[in-house]
């Protein structure tokens, strides 16, 4: 039997909205992929840029990142300033040819169980067809004497 | 013929931590392995790269006496990246050690001299490795004092080894914290180091001074001993500039012509006084 | 051991054939994109015609920029360390000029001085060196105030120099000698040519043996800071020079394994030196500025007999504000010294 | 009013203690000078090779203990002026920025107000051949602009020149150097230096003034000068401000609109 692959997903959600419909998710008994593996923090606001750079280079072949819709940020505003980051992030990193495709941006309200499991299985649907990130892979390794 | 690996680090377990003072700690380490410990030796003065698996190397002295045989101890402030990873560990990991490096206090030439230690807060682990080689040969000197300060009491490290030296009758101990750093039952002297030893007025004849604690201690306390006679040839200290390699190549530590890693970390006034303040 | 021969251009060729054939990579001065810089070629076709220096120095063969020192594995308890072996390829430097060659000694001098460094070693070993004498210059030479020369011979095994019809060949080493048995009937007996005729003339610019002996008296003369204020203190100077040896050991791991990698470092950098307690022994860029000069001119003299510094101009090219060393280091011959 | 001897004027005056320009280098080169002297600023000089942004030193220490400066500047230098202004890095009487013509005429630009008029009659515009490098490596496929800036950046060798010849680098202590955690790794390796310029370019999106010193002082010529460049242009499209407009631009990933558009969040 020939081994399919399974793509390794990292999650990073906020506590507040993408965590909590995470957890409705589970509590609705909705089955979804088991491929992604989900950090929790504070806000989106708090995502920084330099935390998705570290889970492709750890391994990650696609990235979710999800937090509360417009207006309804824990924090009034955390999810405005990422949106505003992740606007730049995406233009600047396909400059530098960086498979944005990879990367997954969402709004997941605490009531939104349903979508969460959605968004992962189409995710890793996507990211099954398209196969391992092998270029950052190959990057990870280089230049090392 | 083929080259070893300098930069491979012994293998070290912890055998016992012992904390000193907020976020400073003493390891007891021990060899992993039977043969090094076996073959390891090294005199008082000189120091090491321990190493946190994960996070790198750092350097200390090696605070323990070569006459205790069978592990060496070092003792640091928590205040980076590895020291951090160091303070983490408990008793039962393992660490790295890379030494002995550098040179030594030259003890023998000190027979049947009087000695002077003048440490401050952290700095008393270079001089403690002296100190305990010095008294573990108890007979080879005359006069030993030890002026140790700290900014206050809980700063003073190895506190049950102060107790000891000072309720042994052939050392001379005096402590002092800076004014403010005192507590209730505190009987030492308050008041600054180089004060201090300006009032103490230890004889310079036939008397060795060795001298270490911070940059501004030491700036102060040298030409109070200066003034007391001492010559810059009879005055000792350590230096510890910042280090990767501590072999001689990484050029972090160069002073002058010197290497603080090969040609230090012990360094007379004298010394130093020919060298560029670079450290 | 100097043997010379007569190189014909068409010798370079079926040479650099037999180099390969003998399972030797060469690395030589490319030009691309308007880049000069050291590749990996397979015919002198592909050597660059027209360069007076490459970007970055030759070092990275024996000191390469990352280079794994040890890696090892972790387990609570346990920590199991694996002492690598330094991947270095048999390799032949064609073209590189002979301030760059000279450079590998003054490396030799850090790296072996008491401890021998492995890695620096074994590199060096499987490393030969064919240097091309200069037939250019430019404003930042100054090889002959330093010791060396356009057709100066040191630290090449095999040193050729340009002239009608081919090259004026000096086997200089056993390993020169070595690379000469692969193919002894390229090389043609000499002819006596007049070397001195066939380089660049780069007139000395200072006087060095002076200027060293003069440096201890000017340490604290203001001219360092002065000359440091345009400095922005990056690295870029000490990374392109053939003889700055001053590394970082840097470590990379995850919870499992990690590894310790060698890299480039820089006296030019604040943190260099700067101490945890906050305190910097060198804390101005003038200070910097002065320990890159003083360690070069005063201190690599007084402890290797050798000076740290080929005159390659590679810093000055490199400078993104014009940091002339040879400009500089006139000055300060040329500085009155206080009494 | 010539450059020199505006100079000479602003130092026998006692206006600035340095005038901060350039001089005749290396090999036709111009680099900066500090004149402190009146005989000093007879050394200075202005023309096409004055390139640099010379707003680059206004915050180093060493420099800031000379007293108040003037500074020989070109539009982008007077970008770079507003923008550390706007981030209260300088104040506006700690420089006195020399506006300078073609015909090499100072104009004394005393205020940020003075600045911003003088720069609103220069357009800004990026060099017609970085515009067209950055063209071309958009028409290109995703893999190919990779392998590109894989290729570019294996060159690195991580002197960070870019970083200090950057008006906007002025960090005291900049990501790069924090290693509690490590966040990016600090060899050149392909993956440090693809992390480097990632951060370095995300951390001066809506702050690079797009001098292009970065890429000018590289020493192995990388054309990294066209990350910020594209970061800035993101920002720009995106929201609107560019940066070194104003002095009292805020900052453009700290603050943010409603409305701001995008389409790729589910």
């Amino acid at each position: 039997m020939a081994e399919t692959f399974e793509p390794k997903i990292t999650a990073f959600v906020c506590n507040w909205c993408t965590y909590a419909g995470a957890d409705l998710t589970g509590t609705s008994r909705i089955k979804y992929q088991p491929n992604v593996r989900v950090l929790r923090l504070p806000c989106t606001g708090r995502i920084d840029f330099m935390l998705l750079a570290k889970a492709f280079s750890r391994g990650s072949d696609g990235i979710i990142i999800s937090g509360c819709h417009p207006n309804d940020c824990h924090y009034t505003s955390g999810n405005y300033h990422a949106r505003r980051r992740w606007m730049v992030y995406r233009d600047l990193m396909d400059f530098m040819g960086i498979d944005t495709e990879r990367i997954t941006f969402s709004w997941v309200s605490a009531a939104e169980g349903a979508k969460w499991a959605e968004l992962v299985n189409e995710v890793t649907n996507k990211l099954r067809a398209m196969g391992p990130y092998v270029e950052y892979k190959e990057m990870v390794a280089a230049g090392v004497e | 013929m083929s080259d070893q690996n300098i930069y491979l680090p012994y293998l070290m377990r912890i055998a016992k931590i012992t904390e000193e003072a907020p976020n400073v700690r003493t390891f007891r380490l021990e060899f992993v392995d039977e043969t090094a410990a076996q073959s390891f030796d090294f005199h008082t003065g000189q120091f090491g790269l321990y190493s946190a698996f994960g996070e790198g190397e750092s350097t200390f002295c090696i605070a323990s006496s070569p006459t205790r045989k069978g592990y060496i101890e070092c003792t640091f402030r928590e205040v980076g990246r590895v020291t951090g990873a160091l303070a983490d560990k408990e008793v039962g990991d393992i660490v790295g050690f890379r030494g002995p490096y550098g040179n030594i206090f030259p003890i023998e030439q000190w027979k049947g001299k009087n000695l002077l230690f003048i440490a401050g807060g952290i700095a008393l682990p270079p001089l403690r490795s002296v100190i305990w080689n010095c008294l573990d040969l108890r007979d080879w000197f005359k006069d030993i004092t030890i002026v140790y300060g700290a900014r206050t009491v809980a700063d003073l490290v190895y506190k049950h080894e102060l107790k000891e030296w000072e309720q042994r009758d052939d050392v001379n101990l005096v402590c002092t914290v800076d004014p403010g750093g005192e507590t209730p039952d505190w009987t030492g002297k308050v008041g600054f180091v180089p004060p201090v030893v300006e009032k103490l007025a230890p004889s310079p004849d036939n008397t060795i001074a060795l001298v270490c604690g911070p940059p501004i201690m030491i700036k102060l306390t040298l030409p109070v001993l200066a003034k007391l006679g001492f010559t810059p040839e009879s005055i000792f200290t350590t230096l510890e500039n910042r280090m990767k390699c501590g072999l001689g190549k990484c050029g972090r530590c160069n002073t002058g012509k010197t290497f603080v890693c090969k040609d230090g970390p012990v360094y007379t006034l004298d010394q130093l006084n020919h060298l560029p303040a670079e450290y | 051991m100097a043997e010379t021969y007569h190189l014909p251009q068409a010798s370079l060729d079926p040479l650099f054939s037999v180099i390969l054939a003998s399972g030797r990579r060469i690395l030589a001065p490319t030009d691309r994109d308007g880049r000069s810089e050291l590749n990996p070629v397979t015919s002198p076709a592909q050597v660059a015609k027209d360069y007076v220096q490459t970007a970055l120095s030759a070092k990275g063969t024996v000191f390469p920029k990352v280079e794994k020192l040890l890696s090892y594995a972790t387990e609570p308890g346990k920590v199991e360390l694996t002492d690598p072996v330094p991947n270095a390829l048999p390799t032949v430097l064609f073209g590189i000029r002979p301030c760059e060659a000279a450079g590998f000694q003054a490396l030799d001098a850090v790296f072996n001085w008491d401890y021998r460094d492995k890695f620096f070693n074994a590199r060096l070993e499987q490393l030969a060196v064919i240097g091309v004498s200069c037939t250019r210059k430019d404003d930042a030479c100054f090889c002959t105030s330093v010791g060396g020369g356009p057709g100066a011979v040191k630290g090449s095994d095999i040193l050729l120099t340009p002239m009608e019809g081919g090259y004026l060949a000096e086997v200089l080493t056993e390993k020169g000698q070595a690379l000469v048995a692969l193919a002894p009937d390229l090389f043609n007996p000499g002819n006596g040519v007049d070397k001195a005729k066939l380089v660049v003339d780069v007139p000395a610019a200072f006087d060095q043996p002076a200027l060293t002996a003069k440096l201890p008296a000017l340490f604290d003369a203001g001219l360092w800071a002065d000359q440091a204020l345009r400095c922005v203190g990056c690295g870029a100077c000490a990374f392109v020079c053939p003889t700055c040896v001053c590394f970082d050991i840097q470590e990379e791991a995850d919870p499992r394994a990690g590894r310790r990698l060698r890299i480039w470092d820089s006296c030019g950098y604040h943190m260099f030196t700067l101490h945890a307690s906050g305190h910097n022994p060198r804390d101005t860029q003038g200070q910097r500025w002065r320990q890159r000069v003083y360690h070069k001119f005063s201190y690599y003299p007084e402890r290797y007999g050798m000076l740290g510094c080929v005159g390659c101009g590679k810093c000055t090219r490199a400078c993104p504000v014009d940091m002339n060393l040879r400009e500089h280091l006139v000055e300060a011959s040329q500085a009155q010294v206080k009494p | 009013m010539e450059l020199r001897e505006k100079a000479k004027q602003l130092l026998e005056s006692g206006a600035v203690k340095a005038v901060l320009g350039f001089e005749a280098g290396t090999h036709g080169r111009r680099r900066p000078l500090f004149a402190r002297s009146a005989e000093a600023a007879g050394r200075l000089v202005w023309d096409q090779g004055c390139e640099q942004n010379l707003a680059s030193y206004v915050t180093r220490k060493e420099v800031k203990r000379l007293g108040r400066m003037a500074v020989a500047a070109r539009p982008a230098t007077l970008r770079a002026l507003l923008q550390l202004m706007a981030e209260r890095q300088i104040k506006e009487e700690d420089v006195l920025p020399l506006a300078l013509d073609d015909a090499g005429q100072v104009t004394e630009l005393a205020s940020a107000q003075a600045i911003e008029e003088r720069l609103a009659l220069e357009p800004q515009q990026i060099p017609a051949k970085d515009r067209e490098l950055m063209d071309r490596l958009k028409a290109m496929s995703r893999q190919e602009r990779f392998a590109f800036w894989q290729g570019e950046l294996s060159r690195c060798i991580k002197c960070y020149a870019c970083r200090s010849s950057c008006p906007m680098c002025y960090c005291g202590h900049c990501t790069m150097d924090c290693n509690r955690p490590q966040w990016v790794p600090v060899p050149s390796h392909a993956l440090g230096n693809q992390e480097y310029h990632t951060v370095r370019a995300m951390h001066l999106a809506g702050r690079c003034v797009q001098c292009g010193d970065c890429g000018r002082a590289c020493p192995v010529d990388i054309p990294i000068h066209l990350l910020t460049f594209t970061a800035e242009e993101s920002v720009h499209a995106q929201f609107g401000q560019g940066a070194g407009a104003s002095a009292k631009l805020d900052y453009a990933l700290s603050t943010f609109r409603p409305d701001d558009k995008e389409s790729f969040i589910r």
